[in-house]
C-alpha cells in the first residue's frame, strides 16, 4: 500500500469552556508513512496526547470533541467512522501503548489473557490457536519464559516486562499504525533503552508506522525518523529528525533544544569548604518486626558513606528503587536510620529523638520531587514560607519581610505571597519550595529529584536557580536524580547507587569521562541520544 | 552564613502570570443542584423548627381525648378550664390522644433536627480527636483501634437498644445511644486521612522546618479531614434522624410526649390503615429532611472530594 | 494465608473481649431489674430478693463478669431468665429464620444493586444515573417499618400475592419458605440496595477513569465487556467491603423487619430480651452478632484475594 | 390434619412463663385453662359450680367441707387424678396466691380420705373457701399431679402435665413464636353445657396454635387475610378496621371487662398524705382516660364501683362527688394538706397499647388539679422494675403508676391485691391502714352476701377517704374471629373449648 498510514489534516479539538485555551489541538496536520517513526514533541499540555486519542477515537466523551479536520487511517476517516467500526479497527489496524505500564494493564487479569483478549475480540481462532499466537508474540517481544508469564498477573512483572506485554498486545494483530504515548517516560534509563530498541526493531520487522509521543529529546534523537514539534495545540515545526534537532527553525524548538542538558559536565573548581555533612555506614532496613503481620524486610540503604562540604553539590544517581530517597530522608531525619552515623555540622543526628532535632531542623532543609504536593494547598505560599522562621521564634513581621526578599530572590513577585499554590505553575512552585527551605537559612540543602517532574525548559531554569543559591549561600547540596544529563550539569561529585549500595563515587568529570563500575557503565550506555550532538543555538 | 538579604532575583523566571483561578469551593457548591436543593430543604426545616411556637396551632402535647383520631382538616372543640369553648382546625388531623398532628409535626422538626445535628456534631468532634490521636501517634493506634473495632462490631441498633434501655428514655439518652456506634466510623475515616496526609511531602516539609506536633496536626492535617467529615457528618445526621424513628418504632425511643417525627409515626402505626395521616405527614417531613441532608452530603462529596474532582 | 487467617482470628479475641466487657457493664448498670420482672405483679420484696440471689445478681459485678466469661468461654451461655430454656436452645432455634432472611436479602441486594450501580456509573450524569441515585438516596431516607407497611399493604393485602406475616421453616417445604420471605427480604434489602448501588457506582466510576480501561477500549473491546469484565472486577474490593460493613446495617434492619413481619428470629429475640432485661440472652446475642460481623468481614477480606490477585495474605 | 382442625390464635402476649401458680401473668393463666382443670369453676351467673368435683358438702357449722372427685379424670400421662394430687395442688396454690394465703389462714387441716375424696377443716367459718377454690383469675387454683405440685412454690415447674381438655406440645413451644396445644383424648367433659368457666369442656378442634405477632397492625392484617382465625385482644384502635370488613366477627368474650387503676406509692412524700391522695380522686375523671385509650363508648363504661360494675358488690358508696374533675376542690385540698409542689413522679409505660395513653391523660388532669407532674416514660418491664423500689423519686423511686386489672381479679376486697394495706407486706405502694385491714378481715369472715355487701361498702368508703389506688373506669376487650369460627364462650379468661372451626373462608 502506498501513501501514509496516518494522515491528519487540519485537526482541531475543542476544549470545554473555562479551559486555558479554546482548542486543545488547533489545526494540526501531519502524516505517518508505513515503516516510519514520527516523534511528536512539545512541553506538557501542548496537545500531544489529545491528538493521539483523537486518532483512536478515545477522547473522553462529552469533554473533548474534534470540531474540524479529518484523520485518515489508510484512507478512512476516523472522525466519521461509527463506534463499532472504530472498535473493529482498534487492535487490528491501529494500536496504542501508554505511558504508565503500571496502570495500563488490568491488574486483575493475567497477562496472557490480556493479549488473548485482542484475538478473542477480532478473530475467530480457537482457544488453542490463540494461545499459540499469544505465546509467539510474547516471545517476539523478548519476554522470558512466555508460558510462565502467560499466567502471571501484571504486578508480578517488572515495569519493562509490563511495557513489553503492552507492546505485544498492540502488535499481535500486525496493525499498520502503532501509537506510543510516552511509552518509556516512567521507566528506568536502562529499561527505557531496551524498550526503545524493541520498538524500533518491531517496527522495522513489520513495517509498522509509529506515532511516538515524548518530551525527551534524547529519545527523539535515538529513534525518530521525522519530528513534529507542538506548542499550545499547534504544530510549530516538522521535519526529519536530523534537520529539526540540528537546525531548528522555530524559536520554540530552539528554546526546547537549548534546554536539553548536555552529557558533558562543565569544568568545576574543587570545593574546599568545611565538611558539612557526613554519613558513616548509614543503613536503613524497612519492615521487619510487626506482631500481627510478618513484614517483608527491605534493605533500602546499606553502609552508605558520603561527605559534602559547604558550597559543594553531591549528586546521587541510580535507577528507581536504588535507595536514593531513603538516604535523603534519613539525613533529613524524616525517618530514623537503622544504623550508622549522620553528622551534620558537628551534631550526630542519626538516632536523636524528635525533641532534640530542633537545631538539625534549622540547618538541614529538603526540596521534594513533586511540586504539586509539597505545598499545603490550603495555605497561602506566604504562610508556608514563614512557618519555619516563626517556629524558631522570629516575629511574624520579620518573617514576612524575609519572605518577600526570598520571593524576589527566587524570581517571583513578592505580591504573590498571599496566593495559593494552585495559582502557580509547577516550576514556580518548585521556586517557592526553595524559598521555603532558604527561609530557614540552612547550611545543608537536599534536593530529592527536585527537577524531575518539570518540563525541560522549566527544568533548566530551576537548575540554574539551585546552583545560584548554592553559590550565594555557600550551601552543601545533596542532589538526587536519575537523570545523568542533569547530574552532569550541576554536581561536583557523584555517587552511583544500586540496590542500596553506593557502587561508585567520585568527581563528576572523572566518572563521566571514564565510568569504572559496570553498573555505571550500563547507565551511561542507556542514556538516550548520548551520541547525538544537539544544536546549541542562542 | 550570609543571610539571604539579597533582593535581586538570581535567575530570571517567568514573571508571575496569575493562573486562571480555580472556581472556589463556594462557587462550585452553588453550581451543584443537589447541594442547592438539599440545603434549601434543610434550611426550611430548621426554620420551621425555629418558628414552631409561632406557626403551630396548639400545644403539641395538649391532649383532647374527646377529639381523638380526627382526619385531616377536621375541626374539634374543647372546653377550657374557665368553661369557655374553643374550636380549632386540625390541618393534619389528630392522633389517638386527640393531639394536633400538625403542631406535633411542626414541633417534631425541632427535636428531630436537634437530634440529627447534635449526634452529627459530637460524633464528628469526638471521632476527630480520637482519630487524629490514633493516626498520628502510632503507639496509641493499636489500643484505640481495638476498642473502636469492638464498638463497631456491635451492630448500631443493638447498641442503641441496649443503651436506651440503660436509663430512662429521653432525648439525651437517645443522642448518646445513636452517637456511640457512629464514633468508630468517624475515627476510622479521620485516621485514614491522617495516615495518608502525614506521608504528603508538604507535611514532611513542615516537619523539616521544625513545626511542633500540635501545630502540625492543626495546621496541616486537620484541614484535610474537614471535607470528608463534613460529608460524613451529613450522613450521620440523616441516619441519626432515621435511627431515632426506628427506636421509637421499637418502643424504646424518646418519650411520646416529646414530639419527634419518629415517635409520632411509631404511635400512629397502630392505626395506620384507618388513619394514615399519623404516619403520612411526619413520614413526609422525615423522608424529605433525610433526603435533603443526604443530597447535601452527596453534593458536598462531589464537590469536596478531590477524587471525584479528577473525574471532571 | 492460613497463618493470616489464624492471626486474624486471634485479633478477633480482643475485639470480642471489648464487646463482652462493654455489653456486660452496660447491662449490669441498668436500672432494670430482671428479678422484679420475673417475679411478676404480685410478688413481695422478699421473693424478689430470693430470685435475685438465685440468678446471682446480688454478687459484685466483677465476679459476675468472670463467672459469665468463664462459662461463655466454655461454651455455656447460661439459661434465659424468663424462658425455661438455655440460651443455646433459644438462639439455635432462632438462627434459621434470621439466617434465611439475611441471606435472601443479601442475594436480592447484590443481584439488584450491582447492575444498577454499574449502569449508573456508565451513564454518569444522564437521567438514568439520576434515577438510580435518586432511588438510592430515598432508600436511605425512609424508615424500614414504613417500607414494610407499604409493601404489606400493596402486595399482601391489596394484591394478596404474599402472606402478611409469619415465617415458614425451610423444613416445611421450599416454596412456602420462599414465599414467606419475599416481602421481608425486599423490605430489608431497600437500604442495602441503596448502599451497594451507590458504592458500586462510585468505585466503577473510579475504575472507569483508570488507564487499563482505556487500554481495553484501545483493543476494540465492547462497552459491556469493558464494564463487567474489566471495570467491575477491579471495583469488586470496595463493593465487597461495603457488603461486609453493611452487615451491621442489616442486623439493625433485621430487628425491625422481624418485628414487622413477626418472624421468630434473632432480631425479635433481641428486642424481647432487651425489653425483659433477659441479661444472658442479650449478652449472648450481641456477642454472637459481633462475632458474625467480625467473621463476615474476615471472609470479605479473604474474598479480596479472589477479586484481586495483588492481595496476598 | 384437616385445616379446620387447627385453630390459629393471636393472644394478647407471648407465653414465656408456664407456671400459673408461680406468676400472675394473664397469658400464663390462659395457658393454665388450656391444660389444667379446676375443682370448682365460676359459671356465667357468677356462681361457683363443681368442675373436677362430683360435688362437695359442707357441715352445718360451716367448718368441715367434704370434696369428692368425678370418675374417669385422667392426667395427660393417662394416670388417674387422685385426691392426693388435688391436696398438693391446693397447698402449692395457697402458698402463693394472695386470696389463697388468706383462705389457708382459716384452714385447720386438709386430709385425704381416699383416692377420690378429701376433707378441709376450718378453724372458723369463712365464706371465701369455696369462692377461692373456684377463683376465675390469677392465680387460679389449677390441679396438677402431686409430683408437680410438690415443687417448691417459689420455683417454676418444668413438668407440664395437666388434666385439662388440651395438652401442650412441648417440642413445638417456641417462646416468641408460638405455643401449640392438641386435644387431650382422655379428657372427660361434664355433661352440662358449658357456661363461662363451668360446664362441659368439649374440645372441638384438634389443635390450637398460639402465634406471636407482636405488631398489632400486622396481627389485624393477618386476621383479615385469613392467616389466623382468632385474635384475643385486638387493640381498640383497630376495631373500626376489623368491623369494616364484613367477614370478621367481634366477640364480647369477657362480660366483666377490665378496670384501669392508678396506684399510689404511700411510702414516700407527698402521697403519704391521705388528703393529697384524695385530691387526686377529685382531679381525675374516668371519661377522659376511657376516651383516650378505648375511644368507642361501646367498649367502656364509667364505673366508680371498686368491686366492678355488674357484680353483687357494685356500689358507689363514698365516691359520689369524686372522679368528676373538680379541679377547684382538688386545689383546695392540696392547699389544706400543705402540698408544696414537689413533682409527682408518674411512671408511664409506652409499649403496651392499652396503657400507653393513660399517662398523658393523668398528667394533664393532675396538672389542672394543681399537681406538678414529672411523667417518666419507659417500657412496661422498666415500670415493673421501678415500682418495687421504695426509694424516694429522686433516687429512682416513684409516686404513682397506672395499670389495668381484669375485673375478675378484683371482685372483692380480699382478693383484690391493691386493697391489702399491711404496709411493707402489701403490694408495691405499701399502704398501711389498720382500719382498712380490719374491714378486710371482717369481710373474709362474712357469712352471707348481705353482710359481704355492707362490708364492701365500708371498704369503699374507707378507700375513698384514704385512697390506696384509684379506679379509672371499666373497659371491655372484644375478641375478633374469622366468620367460620363459632362457639367462643364468654368468660373472665379466654377459653378454647367449645370453639369450632367451620369450613371455608
Ligand atoms: N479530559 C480533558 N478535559 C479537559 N481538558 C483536557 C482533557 N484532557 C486534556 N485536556 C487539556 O488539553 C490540553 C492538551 O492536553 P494533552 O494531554 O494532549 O497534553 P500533552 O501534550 O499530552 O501533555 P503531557 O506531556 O503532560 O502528557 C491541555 O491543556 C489539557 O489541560
Ligand atoms: N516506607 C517504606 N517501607 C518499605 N519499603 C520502602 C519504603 N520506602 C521505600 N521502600 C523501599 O526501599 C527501596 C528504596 O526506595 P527509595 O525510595 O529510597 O528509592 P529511590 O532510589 O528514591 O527510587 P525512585 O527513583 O523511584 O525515587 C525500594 O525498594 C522501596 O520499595
Ligand atoms: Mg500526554
Ligand atoms: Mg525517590
Amino acid at each position: 500500500m502506498s501513501g501514509p498510514v496516518l494522515d491528519i489534516r487540519n485537526l482541531s479539538v475543542r476544549l470545554p469552556k473555562g479551559g486555558d485555551r479554546a482548542h486543545a489541538v488547533d489545526n494540526v496536520s501531519f502524516s505517518v508513512n508505513p515503516g516510519e517513526i514520527v516523534c511528536v514533541v512539545g512541553e506538557s499540555g501542548s496537545g500531544k496526547s489529545v491528538t493521539a486519542h483523537s486518532v483512536m477515537g478515545l477522547l473522553p466523551k462529552g469533554q473533548l470533541a474534534p470540531v474540524a479536520g479529518e484523520i485518515m487511517l489508510e484512507g478512512e476517516d476516523m472522525l466519521k467512522a461509527s463506534g463499532s467500526r472504530l472498535r473493529a479497527l482498534r487492535g487490528t489496524r491501529m494500536s496504542m501503548i501508554f505511558q504508565e505500564p503500571m496502570t495500563a494493564l488490568n491488574p486483575v487479569v493475567t497477562c496472557g489473557e490480556q493479549i488473548d483478549e485482542v484475538l478473542e475480540i477480532h478473530t475467530d481462532l480457537s482457544f488453542a490457536e490463540r494461545k499459540d499466537k499469544v505465546l509467539a508474540v510474547m516471545d517476539s517481544v523478548r519476554l522470558p519464559d512466555p508460558a510462565k508469564l502467560y499466567d502471571a498477573y501484571p504486578h508480578q512483572l517488572s515495569g519493562g516486562q509490563r511495557q513489553r506485554i503492552m507492546i505485544a498486545q498492540a502488535l499481535v494483530l500486525d496493525p499498520s499504525l502503532l501509537i506510543a504515548d510516552e511509552p518509556t517516560t516512567a521507566l528506568d534509563v536502562t529499561t527505557q533503552a531496551q524498550i526503545l530498541k524493541l520498538i524500533a526493531e518491531m517496527q522495522q520487522r513489520r513495517g509498522t508506522g509509529v506515532l511516538f509521543i515524548t518530551h525527551d529529546f534524547g529519545v527523539v534523537a535515538e529513534i525518530a525518523h521525522r519530528v513534529v514539534v507542538m506548542q499550545k495545540g499547534s504544530v510549530v515545526e516538522t521535519g526529519t529528525a536530523d534537520a529539526v534537532l540540528k537546525r531548528p527553525e522555530h524559536p520554540y524548538t530552539k528554546m526546547l533544544i537549548n534546554a536539553v542538558p548536555t552529557l558533558t559536565p562543565p569544568k568545576r573548581e574543587v570545593k574546599t569548604g568545611q565538611l558539612m555533612l557526613e554519613t558513616v555506614k548509614l543503613s536503613k532496613v524497612y519492615g521487619g518486626g510487626g506482631f500481627f503481620r510478618k513484614a517483608r524486610e527491605v534493605r533500602a540503604a546499606s553502609e552508605v558513606d558520603i561527605q559534602i562540604r559547604s558550597g559543594e553539590t553531591l549528586g546521587i544517581v541510580g535507577e528507581s528503587g536504588s535507595g536514593k530517597s531513603t538516604v535523603a530522608r534519613c539525613i533529613a531525619r524524616l525517618i530514623e536510620p537503622t544504623s550508622g552515623t549522620i553528622r551534620v555540622g558537628d551534631l550526630d543526628v542519626a538516632m536523636l529523638p524528635e525533641r532534640q532535632l530542633r537545631p538539625h531542623r534549622r540547618i538541614c532543609q529538603i526540596v521534594f520531587q513533586d511540586p504539586y504536593r509539597s505545598l499545603n494547598p490550603r495555605r497561602s505560599v506566604g504562610a508556608s514560607i514563614v512557618e519555619g522562621p516563626c517556629n524558631f521564634g522570629m516575629s511574624a513581621e520579620d518573617a514576612l519581610k524575609k519572605a518577600r526578599d526570598l520571593m524576589k530572590l527566587v524570581g517571583l513577585s513578592p505580591d504573590a505571597l498571599d496566593r495559593y499554590p494552585h495559582q502557580f505553575s509547577g516550576g514556580q512552585r518548585q521556586r517557592i519550595c526553595i524559598a521555603r527551605a532558604l527561609a530557614m537559612e540552612p547550611e545543608v540543602l537536599i534536593a530529592d529529584e527536585a527537577v524531575s517532574a518539570l518540563d525541560v525548559s522549566v527544568q533548566a531554569q530551576v537548575l540554574d536557580l539551585l546552583d545560584d543559591v548554592r553559590r550565594k549561600f555557600d550551601l552543601a547540596v545533596l542532589f538526587i536524580t536519575h537523570d545523568l544529563r542533569v547530574a552532569a550539569q550541576i554536581c561536583d561529585r557523584i555517587a552511583v547507587m544500586k540496590n542500596g549500595i553506593v557502587v561508585e563515587h567520585g568527581k563528576t568529570t572523572e566518572i563521566f569521562a571514564a565510568p569504572q563500575h559496570p553498573y555505571t557503565k550500563s547507565l551511561f550506555e542507556a542514556a538516550p541520544g548520548r551520541n547525538f550532538q544537539f544544536a546549541r543555538v542562542a | 552564613m550570609t543571610a539571604p538579604a539579597a533582593s535581586t532575583p538570581l535567575t530570571t523566571a517567568a514573571v508571575d502570570i496569575p493562573a486562571p483561578s480555580k472556581p472556589t469551593v463556594w462557587r462550585k457548591l452553588k453550581r451543584n443542584p443537589s447541594v442547592i436543593v438539599g440545603a434549601a430543604i434543610v434550611l426550611v426545616m430548621i426554620f420551621i423548627g425555629l418558628i414552631a411556637p409561632l406557626i403551630a396551632t396548639n400545644d403539641p402535647s395538649a391532649i383532647n381525648p374527646a377529639a381523638r383520631n380526627r382526619l385531616p382538616m377536621a375541626e374539634s372543640s374543647y372546653r377550657l378550664d374557665d368553661g369557655t369553648r374553643k374550636t380549632m382546625l386540625h390541618y393534619m388531623g389528630t392522633d389517638t390522644l386527640g393531639r394536633d398532628v400538625y403542631s406535633r409535626v411542626i414541633y417534631g422538626a425541632q427535636v428531630s433536627i436537634f437530634i440529627g445535628v447534635t449526634v452529627a456534631f459530637f460524633s464528628v468532634v469526638i471521632g476527630l480527636i480520637i482519630g487524629m490521636l490514633a493516626g498520628y501517634f502510632r503507639w496509641l493506634d493499636g489500643i484505640i483501634m481495638r476498642i473502636m473495632d469492638g464498638l463497631m462490631a456491635i451492630p448500631a441498633i443493638l447498641l442503641a437498644i441496649a443503651l436506651v434501655s440503660l436509663s430512662r428514655a429521653g432525648v439525651l439518652t437517645v443522642i448518646v445511644a445513636i452517637m456511640v456506634p457512629e464514633i468508630p466510623r468517624v475515627v476510622r475515616l479521620v485516621r485514614s486521612v491522617v495516615l495518608s496526609v502525614r506521608e504528603e511531602p508538604y507535611v514532611e516539609a513542615a516537619i523539616t522546618v521544625g513545626t511542633p506536633t500540635l501545630p502540625l496536626l492543626i495546621r496541616h492535617i486537620l484541614p484535610n479531614t474537614i471535607a470528608p467529615l463534613l460529608v460524613q457528618g451529613t450522613f450521620i445526621c440523616a441516619s441519626a434522624i432515621l435511627v431515632e424513628a426506628i427506636l421509637s418504632f421499637l418502643g424504646i425511643g424518646i418519650p411520646p410526649e416529646i414530639p419527634t417525627w419518629g415517635n409520632i409515626m411509631a404511635e400512629g402505626r397502630q392505626v395506620f390503615r384507618l388513619f394514615p395521616h399519623n404516619i403520612l405527614y411526619p413520614g413526609i417531613f422525615l423522608a424529605l429532611t433525610v433526603l435533603a441532608v443526604n443530597m447535601l452530603g452527596d453534593g458536598l462529596r462531589d464537590t469536596l472530594d478531590p477524587k471525584m474532582e479528577k473525574r471532571g | 494465608m492460613i497463618s493470616y487467617i489464624l492471626r486474624r482470628l486471634a485479633a478477633t479475641v480482643p475485639v470480642l473481649l471489648t464487646v463482652a466487657v462493654l455489653v456486660f457493664l452496660m447491662l449490669r448498670l441498668t436500672p432494670g431489674d430482671p428479678a422484679a420482672v420475673i417475679a411478676g405483679d404480685n410478688a413481695t420484696s422478699q421473693q424478689i430478693v430470693e430470685i435475685r440471689t438465685k440468678l446471682g445478681l446480688d454478687q459484685p459485678i466483677v465476679s459476675q463478669f468472670f463467672i459469665w466469661l468463664t462459662n461463655t468461654v466454655r461454651g455455656d451461655l447460661g439459661e434465659s431468665f424468663f424462658f425455661r430454656k438455655t440460651v443455646w436452645e433459644l438462639i439455635s432455634d432462632r438462627i434459621e429464620p434470621t439466617l434465611s432472611l439475611a441471606a435472601f436479602t443479601i442475594l436480592i441486594a447484590v443481584l439488584v444493586a450491582i447492575p444498577l450501580g454499574v449502569l449508573a456509573a456508565y451513564k454518569q450524569g444522564t437521567w438514568i444515573d439520576r434515577v438510580v441515585m435518586g432511588f438510592s438516596v430515598i432508600g436511605f431516607s425512609v424508615p424500614v417499618f414504613v417500607i414494610g407497611y407499604l409493601l404489606v399493604y400493596i402486595f399482601a393485602i391489596k394484591l394478596g400475592w404474599f402472606p402478611v406475616q409469619g415465617y415458614q421453616r425451610i423444613g416445611n417445604g421450599l416454596w412456602p419458605w420462599f414465599v414467606s420471605l419475599v416481602l421481608p427480604a425486599f423490605t430489608l434489602s431497600v437500604i442495602y440496595v441503596a448502599l451497594i448501588a451507590r458504592m458500586t457506582r462510585t468505585s466503577v466510576l473510579e475504575v472507569l477513569s483508570e488507564d487499563y480501561i482505556r487500554t481495553a477500549r484501545a483493543k476494540g473491546q465492547t462497552e459491556i465487556k469493558v464494564l463487567f469484565h474489566h471495570a467491575l472486577k477491579n471495583a469488586a474490593v470496595p463493593i465487597a467491603t461495603v457488603v461486609g460493613i453493611g452487615v451491621a446495617l442489616l442486623i439493625g434492619g433485621v430487628v425491625v423487619t422481624e418485628s414487622v413481619y413477626s418472624i421468630p428470629g434473632l432480631g425479635r429475640l433481641t428486642v424481647d430480651a432487651v425489653l425483659a432485661r433477659d441479661f444472658p440472652v442479650i449478652q449472648a446475642i450481641i456477642l454472637l452478632f459481633s462475632l458474625v460481623y467480625v467473621l463476615i468481614n474476615l471472609l470479605v477480606d479473604l474474598s479480596y484475594t479472589i477479586f484481586d490477585p495483588r492481595i496476598r495474605y | 390434619q384437616q385445616p379446620q382442625d387447627v385453630l390459629r390464635v393471636v393472644m394478647h402476649s407471648d407465653l414465656r412463663i408456664v407456671d400459673p401458680i408461680w406468676t400472675t401473668a394473664y397469658i400464663t393463666r390462659n395457658h393454665g385453662y388450656m391444660i389444667y382443670d379446676t375443682l370448682l369453676a365460676m359459671d356465667a351467673k357468677g356462681e361457683i359450680q363443681p368442675q373436677m368435683l362430683q360435688g362437695f358438702t359442707a357441715s352445718a357449722d360451716k367448718l368441715t367441707y367434704d370434696f369428692t372427685l368425678r370418675d374417669g379424670l385422667l392426667w395427660h400421662d393417662n394416670q388417674p387424678v387422685t385426691a392426693e394430687d388435688c391436696v398438693a395442688s391446693i397447698k402449692r396454690w395457697g402458698a402463693r396466691d394472695a386470696l389463697g394465703q388468706t383462705v389457708l389462714g382459716f384452714v385447720e387441716a386438709i386430709t385425704v380420705k381416699d383416692a377420690k375424696s378429701f376433707q378441709i377443716k376450718l378453724k372458723e367459718p369463712t365464706g371465701l373457701l369455696i369462692f377461692a377454690l373456684g377463683k376465675p383469675s390469677s392465680n387460679v387454683p389449677f390441679m396438677m399431679p402431686k409430683r408437680v405440685a410438690d415443687t417448691d412454690p417459689n420455683t417454676q415447674i418444668s413438668d407440664f402435665t395437666g388434666s385439662g381438655p388440651f395438652r401442650m406440645v412441648r417440642e413445638e413451644w417456641r417462646p416468641g413464636d408460638k405455643a401449640v396445644y392438641v386435644k387431650f383424648d382422655g379428657y372427660k367433659p361434664r355433661a352440662e353445657p358449658p357456661s363461662s368457666l363451668a360446664g362441659g369442656k368439649v374440645a372441638k378442634v384438634n389443635r390450637v396454635e398460639w402465634r406471636v405477632i407482636a405488631d398489632q397492625q400486622q396481627a389485624a392484617n393477618a386476621l383479615l387475610a385469613g392467616e389466623i382465625d382468632l385474635m384475643e385482644a385486638p387493640s381498640h384502635d383497630l376495631l373500626p378496621l376489623l368491623k369494616g370488613d364484613r367477614s370478621i366477627k367481634l366477640v364480647e368474650w369477657n362480660p366483666l371487662g377490665n378496670q384501669y387503676t392508678m396506684r399510689f406509692n404511700q411510702s414516700v412524700k407527698p402521697f403519704d398524705n391521705p388528703k393529697i391522695r384524695q385530691a387526686v380522686l377529685y382531679a381525675l375523671n374516668q371519661e377522659d382516660f376511657l376516651k383516650a385509650t378505648i375511644g368507642d363508648p361501646e367498649y367502656y363504661k364509667v364505673c366508680k364501683a371498686m368491686f366492678v360494675c355488674g357484680t353483687p358488690l357494685e356500689t358507689t358508696a363514698g365516691m359520689e362527688d369524686k372522679l368528676e374533675s373538680n379541679f377547684a376542690k382538688s386545689r383546695q385540698l392540696l392547699q389544706e394538706a400543705g402540698y408544696n409542689r414537689e413533682p409527682i413522679v408518674l411512671l408511664h409505660s409506652t409499649d403496651l397499647q392499652v396503657l400507653t395513653n393513660l399517662g398523658p391523660v393523668a398528667k394533664s388532669l393532675l396538672e389542672r388539679g394543681g399537681f406538678v407532674v414529672d411523667m417518666q416514660s419507659m417500657d412496661w418491664q422498666t415500670v415493673v422494675a421501678r415500682r418495687v423500689k421504695k426509694d424516694p423519686p429522686a433516687q429512682g423511686g416513684w409516686n404513682a403508676m397506672l395499670t389495668s386489672w381484669v375485673s375478675a381479679d378484683i371482685l372483692n376486697p380480699v382478693m383484690a391485691g391493691f386493697f391489702n394495706a399491711t404496709g411493707d407486706k402489701a403490694a408495691f405502694g405499701w399502704p398501711n391502714d389498720p382500719e382498712l385491714e380490719a374491714l378486710r378481715q371482717r369481710f373474709a369472715r362474712a357469712g352471707t352476701p348481705a353482710e359481704q355487701k355492707s362490708i364492701a361498702e365500708a371498704v369503699q368508703r374507707r378507700v375513698a377517704e384514704s385512697p390506696t389506688h384509684v379506679h379509672l373506669g371499666q373497659w371491655y376487650q372484644p375478641g375478633a374471629t374469622r366468620p367460620n369460627i363459632s362457639g367462643w364462650i364468654p368468660a373472665p379468661a379466654p377459653i378454647f373449648w367449645n370453639i369450632e372451626k367451620g369450613r371455608g373462608a
